[in-house]
């Protein structure tokens, strides 16, 4: 069970996929594939909680019983190499759990089915796998995986915009994904003068060897463009400030379950691959770049917010929050420079839990306005100027659906607050952490940032007012609340909101282990 | 090694010529009905038969031809993809039954001829085997008598090939004239010495069209889309594949023993002093992959935009040879096996959709993706792959095509041409990815594909996958066959 | 663990209640009030027990506890409390005044669609605010400050059907964001400077600290007071807040989540340097004295007493820049007292208003004008009565609350002068100033509500005294507003009253010297006493001559005043809401909308797309209405210009054989010549 | 006269007159005829070759002779093409054989 169970995590969807094929010709039962998927992201979902329940936070990744290490391809040293450890842990149950509400959430679809299903699941497996890996190639390859699947699910199951924003997805991504692959390739072939010889693609072994490579090219010090190639590569998922105009795009057209998707688990890959790859193996280009990082991430906060203001779809609000609270996350990590260690630790592990809080927060708001829009079918807070029907142009779009919905308007609430911070629901405790490091670090940029904590309450509490607020809109009053499928997707979300804001101990003692070996590593480069 | 002796390394040769007699007398016997058990039992004894044959045999017939591992092996590529095809044409309904026999026979005596192609070391045999292939080839393409386009592209074929061939023998007679011998490993030894490199270049440059145009390296592509559109889908499939792969053996052994500083193919090689036919071979293929791709751009219809990619292919394969180094023969034995696959599976599945819906152009592939969904995906495996794409093994070949490049630091503006080339080819690739897919049809037609063919696109399209996630064996093997 | 348990029952027993009624409210309805009194019931008890506790064993204090909330090793963030005398006294006003608007409420909301939301919505405001007081670190401070801040926004748009709340409660919320970004900043100052976030540690650590630095710091941290108190300039918040429920009014924006801030200023006051409290003392002035000035012309009985608790808040968060902090704490428990009583009165008129409005359905006069009531004394005596009180109370009449604590204010401002002169005079003015006018316009109100004749005689005809449920809590409160409730001297031998005696000394570590202070004010006592007295007199008297004799005809008064245009400023509001409108939030917006412009329609369709764009221009005639969709892309447009060159790319491929024959000699002969120039 | 010059010029003639048929003419046949002139301008270099080059073997001889049947053999399939286009499009002028292209 120990060795197979992260195999199992990743190969499961796949299996469910499979299976899926025959069973969609054969078997006449409705629904029978959704249900197939849902049965295969449950128990990866209970995978991943035994997973949680077995997990030792103090063993390192090649200590602990789950690690994985076969030979694959001999030829170039690549190696079936999967373990996990703090860092990775809480992305893999984000995954298992966001895969498995938004199966849920997407029990509606019922435009070609199977296709839309089993992508989702291959999805699913790209996503585990990228945590999981521990072989860049192994990482690459997953990293890859999960492009074809996204290009789909948004090209054929989005909306009115869908292909414009599938191809400019797609391009993007593989535009970032080449210049991690030629950094890749850099790494193996500089490292093999120090690895007597063989090239490898070996994380934890490369983390010793990257930082000897001295070379120069075209008069660049080698360590600084890998440093930049896998910069580029992780920044379009992040997505970081120049490159985050993807997102919105992307996210307004996909499907709500893959907005969800999008938002929750994807966006952490650009935050997680940094942390993963870039911060342990170039430790001195972190150094070096730490500044930098901090004012990107002090840019996506406000820049983010300003824009997430000024929307009035609510859905591209909800993509440009993201924006801003994934500047958190930079900030956080920038911040691992700190003189004080307390400043770094707060700095690191405010950005790993804010990637695991942002993830499910975003998740519920996304689920969120879905369910709106399943019922009225637009998602506009007001109507733009130059709506087809111009005697509604200009005017709110909802308004007053408190009244009408009060269970869904209370979830949303609950959403909302916990996108702009509120305490005691967990986005708090993260920007708090993030803040309090990058303070230590970058006392000003850090104090222009905070202007964040008003920002996003502004467009938050903007949007709930005019929404749901004041008097009921005539053209809503046939709504209905909220439905207990819909409600299944966000509760359980929503009780991980409440509980690690009230109690967040589990998500520190889970990575702060993980965190402090990395730190140290980086520390130890200035 | 005299004749009598040689006959034992000559026996798959032997059973093709035997194979192919046969079939034209139970034809004209009437024994229509078991020709097919015929072909199947004759290919097994020719596969059995390459099987046994010693790998290194040397020198046959007073040297006019090479068993070695290196024909072996291309040898094996021509067969597997000639028998694919032999078995595919059974279930292709643009070729009525009464040409079946014809075309069987044809495609044999081809494969003998491709077969004398990978190991014949004289030119005398080179210009045999090339001819071998040709004329049996120009009927191929007319075999469908009263359709016009089928004979448009045979006339082209057979006149742009004669001419071809005929510039090539100009050049072969130079080539006997300034060296006195047929061998071309005598040729190598007396060329080796000749100072004035103006009269081999006029050889080499008459001997590459020959060459050039088997493989259809550009300027030699012109036949290529015309022939391709023109003849039965089946024989594209045929000629997209089979004889670029024994035109590259020939094209390697002759231009390696001949041209190069070493008299061997089992150690990198440098050109002549004087001569660099390398450079040459560089632009042309820089010109051959950017021409392919551009043309196959704003093709609508399937089988010639799959003739612009096969143009394109061979630019990339060229681009590999022309380091001239061992492992970029390697390298394009490798992207040659993996590229025969793709190749094939696709033009498989476009047979199939024409047998089904007769789509002839991208449009007509509307909704393919919903029609017959399982084959559908085949195909984006298979054009995924063409384009180099992870998880494919396309992206395997590409890499190791690529890598010979840097491996011996030159030509490094032919890589970034490469790399410009390779994201222009998404776009026709993914263009069929698109009409299959995102664009709507509500044609319903029933599709009915036979077991075999099912099977062996199955067959050729997994490996995709699988050469992606486990293609070391493969390459070892290979490597192991220049040691 | 006993004592444990009886702290955190403060925070658990409102909790319990807020839980409960907000999952299951509908099934309680009308019992779900019950319920939530129970618990509120039950802390006051406690809060008694606490404070009788505080009195028997004066050695046991302060209570402090703390346990970790988490760690990352370094940084390890802790939670608990820290009681002492004056956290028991606030928790006890906090409790009974709690429990008093609850029950004033059972009446007050009867029949509303959300009554127990209501109830459950005040329980987790009395949780937040015990949490504000229990305290130990400034991070927990935060916290629920925060938490305040929410159930203030909950409440204020309790009723958000209607247009206004809901916008006043967005307004309140942001407004306290802005102060709470500068406390964020002040508390990591603080922490990367001492290395703590509790209060006492920090008191203790701050003396290696840089002066200037800690001023810095300082003063951020009592931005989030400012904002919280509704200091000027981030007061705009507080009227508007008067949308919400007038209990929720009374106990949240009079009685104690207002003073939350002058709470916690007084906590940190201990390092506050003396530049610091100066600037804390000038807002304070301004405050009190500007909002007294803007209460004059209100006519919503409800604005003039919003304005009026911004003016009192003043006065305290000045006593503390002067030093006076006994003073402010004095302040901030009589000013609850009888704040709290005061609007609990006007909602009652409120409601009787409402009810008799109702009957004559009519809808459109506005209940909360004083200028539709007047003569009410005789239709409802008792909320006359206790109004009046609290209204003495408030004016700084002896033998009233206020009378003590507004004078120990006064007394510290004028100390504060003796011992730095110059400008200073200002605080003692503007002090003596703002008693006058509250006087004045509070006693305006007295009389245009229950005196004279009714300006509106069938809305008059209707009225109705309030049902004692309602009233029982004014007079409950208007004792509590009477002066020898503090004075009570419970132990002989101390001289002065308990509460003074319970508030004890301070030790200031930034710099004041507290015996200074404290004998400064001593002395000041008298003549701030007797300046005070008259200036009360004088205020009621000009006001009796103008309201209730009508003696001098407001008319001409206010007219002359406005010669120099003081009578619009303050019918205006000092034009700061149109300030604030036209050089903040227009142009913010206008900002927002701009960078989304620049983002989308400018970053991403034209700089992200240039490439695509330019290409688009080279090849437009020859786009495809296959790709016509991605238009504006990058590799669209090269994708154009590259079909472009294949187009022509194709006529080589003519389709006659000869030309291709001719194409591959011309290739060769060129090929031949370049190999000859070699 | 016993030096190569001639031959090899005359062969160079016959090719360059073979290439300028297969350019020019629009018949197909006669396209036909300019490949034989390049073969047999082979021929000739061939049989020079060996004439003259002193070599001690006859492979040039040879060679010329099979390249002699092999052209036979094209040309038999070749104008059973031509003859199978006149059926279909009624001429032999190659102009008329473009219905595929770009």
């Amino acid at each position: 069970m120990e060795k197979s169970i992260l195999s199992l995590l990743i190969f499961l969807p796949v299996l469910g996929a499979i299976i899926m094929l025959p069973v969609s010709k054969y078997i006449k039962i409705p629904n029978v594939i959704k249900y197939i998927a849902l049965g295969t992201t449950g128990l990866q979902l209970l995978l991943a909680g035994w997973l949680y329940m077995n997990f030792d936070a103090s063993l390192s990744v090649m200590e602990s019983p789950f690690t994985i290490q076969v030979e694959w391809i001999k030829h170039f040293n690549i190696e079936y190499f999967i373990g996990i450890d703090g860092l990775s842990i809480p992305m893999v149950l984000l995954t298992a759990l966001l895969s498995f509400v938004c199966i849920l959430a997407s029990w509606n679809i019922d435009k070609k089915i199977l296709g839309y299903f089993s992508l989702f699941l291959l999805l699913d497996a790209g996503m585990m796998g990228v945590f999981l890996s521990l072989d860049f190639f192994l990482f690459y390859i997953f990293w890859e995986v999960m492009l074809l699947p996204m290009y789909f699910l948004i090209g054929i199951w989005g909306g009115p915009q869908r292909h414009y924003a599938a191809i400019k997805f797609f391009l993007y991504t593989l535009f970032g994904s080449l210049f991690m692959l030629l950094a890749m390739i850099g790494l193996y072939y500089f490292t093999i003068p120090f690895n007597d010889g063989i090239g490898t693609f070996n994380l934890i072994k490369l983390i010793e060897l990257a930082p000897q490579i001295d070379a120069q090219l075209w008069g660049y010090n080698v360590q600084w463009l890998l440093w930049i190639s896998l910069f580029i590569g992780f920044a379009i998922k992040v997505p970081i400030f120049p490159f985050h105009t993807w997102l919105p795009l992307a996210h307004v057209e996909a499907p709500t379950a893959i907005s969800v998707i999008l938002a929750g688990v994807l966006l952490k890959m650009g935050t997680y691959g940094l942390l993963r790859i870039s911060y342990p193996l170039l430790p001195g280009e972190v150094v070096a770049f730490a500044y930098t990082l901090a004012i990107l991430g002090v840019i996506n906060i406000l820049w983010g917010a300003l824009n997430a203001i000024a929307q009035i779809d609510m859905k591209k609000m909800v993509a440009y929050s993201s924006v801003s609270h994934m500047g958190y996350v930079l900030l956080g990590m920038a911040a691992v420079v700190s003189p004080s260690a307390a400043g770094a630790e707060a700095g690191m592990n405010g950005a790993v839990m804010q990637m695991f809080n942002h993830g499910t927060i975003t998740a519920m708001l996304f689920l969120l306005v879905g369910v709106l829009y399943d019922q009225t079918h637009h998602r506009w807070i007001v109507y733009p100027e130059n709506h087809d029907n111009q005697d509604l142009a200009g005017k709110l779009g909802f308004g007053g659906l408190a009244s009408q919905m009060p269970i869904y308007s209370a979830c949303v609430a609950l959403a909302f607050f916990a996108g702009l911070g509120l305490p005691a629901l967990s986005g708090f405790i993260s920007e708090a952490l993030c803040f309090i490091g990058g303070f230590s670090a970058f006392k000003l940029l850090t104090v222009i940032g905070t202007l964040g904590i008003l920002l996003n309450a502004i467009y938050f509490l903007r949007a709930y007012q005019r929404v749901f607020l004041g008097p009921l809109n005539k053209a809503y009053e046939k709504l209905e609340d909220i439905n207990t499928r819909e409600l299944a997707t966000v509760v359980p979300i929503a009780f991980l909101v409440l509980l690690f804001g009230v109690y967040p101990k589990p998500l520190v003692d889970m990575v702060s282990s993980a965190i402090s070996s990395l730190i140290s590593i980086i520390q130890g480069a200035i | 090694m005299n004749n009598l002796s040689s006959i034992s390394y000559f026996l798959p040769e032997f059973l093709i010529i035997i194979t192919s007699l046969f079939v034209i007398v139970f034809d004209l016997v009437s024994l229509k009905k078991s020709n097919d058990i015929l072909i199947g039992l004759g290919l097994a004894c020719i596969a059995f038969l390459l099987y046994q044959l010693p790998k290194n045999g040397g020198e046959i017939f007073h040297g006019m031809l090479i068993n070695d591992s290196f024909s072996y092996y291309f040898k094996w590529l021509i067969l597997i993809s000639t028998t694919s095809i032999i078995i595919v044409s059974k279930y292709s309904k643009e070729l009525d039954l009464e040409y079946k026999t014809e075309f069987n026979a044809l495609i044999l005596f081809v494969l003998l001829g491709m077969f004398l192609m990978t190991n014949s070391i004289d030119l005398l045999m080179i210009y045999l085997s090339i001819e071998l292939v040709s004329i049996p080839s120009y009927i191929l393409a007319g075999i469908l008598k009263n359709d016009k386009k089928s004979n448009e592209a045979s006339l082209k074929y057979v006149i742009f090939g004669s001419f071809a061939s005929g510039l090539m023998l100009f050049g072969l007679s130079w080539l006997y004239g300034i060296s006195g011998s047929t061998n071309i490993y005598d040729i190598y030894q007396s060329i080796a010495m000749i100072d004035n490199p103006y009269m081999i270049y006029m050889s080499l440059m008459l001997i590459l069209i020959g060459f050039g145009y088997k493989i259809s390296m550009a300027p030699l592509h012109y036949w290529t889309p015309d022939v391709y559109e023109g003849s039965p889908t089946i024989v594209t499939a045929f000629f997209s594949v089979a004889p670029k792969v024994a035109g590259f053996a020939i094209l390697i052994r002759t231009f390696f023993i001949v041209f190069t500083g070493s008299n061997s193919l089992v150690v990198d090689a440098i050109p002549l002093d004087g001569i660099n036919w390398t450079l040459i071979i560089a632009v042309l293929s820089a010109v051959t992959m950017s021409i392919g791709n551009l043309l196959a751009l704003k093709q609508d219809n399937v089988k010639r935009m799959l003739a612009y990619s096969t143009i394109s292919h061979v630019g990339f394969m060229l681009m590999a040879f022309s380091t001239a180094s061992i492992d970029g023969i390697i390298g394009i034995m490798f992207y040659l096996t993996l590229y025969m696959f793709m190749n094939l599976s696709a033009f498989f599945i476009v047979i199939h959709v024409e047998n089904n819906f007769n789509a002839e152009n991208i449009d007509q592939w509307g909704g393919m993706g919903y029609k017959s969904p399982v084959l559908a995906i085949f195909m984006l495996l298979s054009l995924v792959s063409l384009a180099g794409l992870p998880p494919t093994s396309g992206f395997v070949g590409k890499v190791y095509l690529f890598r010979t490049l840097f491996a011996t630091e030159q030509f490094y503006w032919l890589g970034i041409i490469a790399i410009l080339n390779s994201v222009i080819s998404l776009y026709y690739y993914f263009k069929i990815v698109k009409s299959m897919y995102f664009d709507e049809s509500d044609i319903k037609e029933e599709e009915n594909t036979p077991l075999p063919l099912y099977l062996i696109i199955i067959l050729f399209s997994s490996q995709n996958i699988l050469f992606y996630m486990y293609w070391s064996p493969l390459y070892n093997y290979i490597t192991s066959l220049f040691r | 663990m006993r004592e444990i348990l009886q702290i955190t029952s403060f925070l658990f027993l409102p909790l319990v209640s807020f839980i409960i009624l907000i999952f299951w409210g509908k099934r309680f309805k009308s019992h779900s009030s019950t319920l939530a009194l129970g618990l509120i019931g039950l802390m006051v008890l406690n809060s008694i027990i606490l404070f009788i506790h505080t009195l028997s064993h004066p050695h046991h204090w302060p209570l402090e506890q703390s346990f970790e909330w988490f760690s990352t090793g370094n940084l390890s963030i802790s939670l608990g409390y820290y009681v002492d005398n004056i956290t028991s006294i606030m928790l006890m006003v906090v409790s009974l005044i709690g429990f008093l608007v609850h029950l004033y409420s059972t009446e007050y909301m009867k029949g509303d669609p959300r009554y127990s939301r209501y109830f459950a919505f005040l329980g987790i405001f009395i949780f937040s605010m015990n949490g504000i007081l229990l305290a130990d670190s400034l991070i927990m401070m935060y916290i629920f400050w925060e938490l305040v801040g929410l159930s203030s926004f909950l409440l204020i748009g309790f009723w958000f059907e209607k247009d206004k709340p809901p916008l006043a409660a967005n307004k309140a919320f942001l407004t306290n964001r802005v102060g709470d970004i500068g406390m964020f900043i002040g508390i990591m100052i603080l922490y990367f400077n001492v290395g703590s976030f509790n209060i006492n540690g920090i008191i203790n650590g701050v003396g290696a600290m840089n002066p200037a630095l800690l001023t810095v710091a300082g003063l951020l941290v009592f931005m989030g007071a400012v904002g919280k108190s509704a200091q000027f300039p981030l007061h705009i918040w507080l009227p508007d807040a008067m949308e919400g429920p007038t209990p929720v009014s009374a106990l949240i924006h009079a009685a104690t989540m207002v003073a939350a801030g002058v709470y916690m200023t007084f906590r940190i006051f201990p390092f506050l340097t003396p530049e610091a409290l100066s600037i804390v003392a000038i807002v304070g002035a301004i405050t009190a004295f500007g909002a007294a000035i803007i209460a004059i012309t209100r006519n919503d009985i409800k604005a003039v007493l919003a304005y009026s608790t911004i003016s009192q808040l003043g006065y305290m968060i000045m006593a503390l820049g002067v030093g006076a902090h006994q003073a402010a704490l004095f302040h901030l428990v009589t000013h609850a007292m009888f704040k709290a009583c005061l609007f609990l009165c006007s909602g009652s008129v409120i409601h009787a208003m409402h009810h008799s409005l109702h009957d004559l359905n009519d809808n459109d006069t506005d209940p909360q004008d004083m200028r539709n009531m007047g003569g009410l004394k005789d239709k409802m005596p008792i909320t006359h009565a206790t109004m009046l009180v609290s209204t003495l109370a408030i004016a700084g009449v002896p033998f009233f609350s206020g009378f003590l604590s507004k004078d120990a204010i006064l007394a510290g401002t004028l100390s504060y002068h003796h011992m730095h002169h110059g400008w200073t005079i200002l605080l003692p003015l503007a002090g003596f100033g703002a008693a006058m006018i509250t006087a004045f316009y509070m006693f305006r109100l007295i009389f245009k509500t229950f005196y004279g004749k009714p300006n509106n005689h069938d809305i008059y005809k209707h009225i109705h005294e309030s049902p004692y449920v309602m009233s029982i809590p004014l007079m409950v409160l208007s004792f509590l507003s009477l002066a020898f409730i503090f004075t009570l001297n419970l132990n002989p031998l101390h001289g002065h009253g308990w509460f003074t005696h319970l508030i004890g000394h301070v030790k200031h570590v930034a710099g004041l010297d507290m015996h200074l202070v404290e004998d400064g004010i001593h002395h000041a006592h008298n003549l701030a006493m007797y300046i005070s007295l008259l200036v009360a007199t004088l205020g009621i008297v000009i006001s009796v001559l103008f309201y209730y004799l009508k003696k001098v005809d407001v008319e001409k008064v206010s007219n002359f005043f406005n010669i120099v245009g003081l009578y619009s400023l303050s019918k205006n509001k000092f034009y700061i809401e149109k300030i604030y409108n036209t050089i903040l939030y227009k142009p913010f917006f206008m900002q927002t909308k701009m960078a989304s412009f620049i983002d989308w329609n400018i970053y991403d369709q034209k700089i992200v797309d240039a490439w695509g764009w330019i290409t688009l221009k080279i090849s437009k005639y020859s786009a495809i209405s296959d790709y016509s969709i991605l238009d504006q892309k990058i590799i669209d447009g090269t994708s154009h210009l590259v079909q472009y060159i294949s187009s022509k790319l194709r006529k080589t491929q003519s389709g006659i054989i000869q030309n291709y024959l001719l194409g591959v000699l011309a290739v060769l002969v060129i090929t031949i010549i370049v190999i000859n120039q070699i | 006269m016993d030096y190569i010059q001639p031959y090899l010029m005359l062969s160079s003639i016959l090719f360059s007159m073979g290439i300028y048929a297969v350019i020019t003419r629009k018949n197909a046949v006669a396209i036909l005829m300019g490949i034989e002139l390049i073969l047999n301008s082979a021929n000739i270099n061939f049989i020079a070759f060996n004439r003259f080059g002193n070599f001690n073997t006859l492979d040039g001889h040879v060679f010329s002779i099979f390249v002699i049947v092999l052209a036979a053999a094209e040309a038999a399939v070749a104008l059973a093409i031509i003859i199978n286009l006149f059926k279909n499009i009624g001429t032999v002028d190659v102009d008329q054989a473009r219905e595929m292209k770009g």
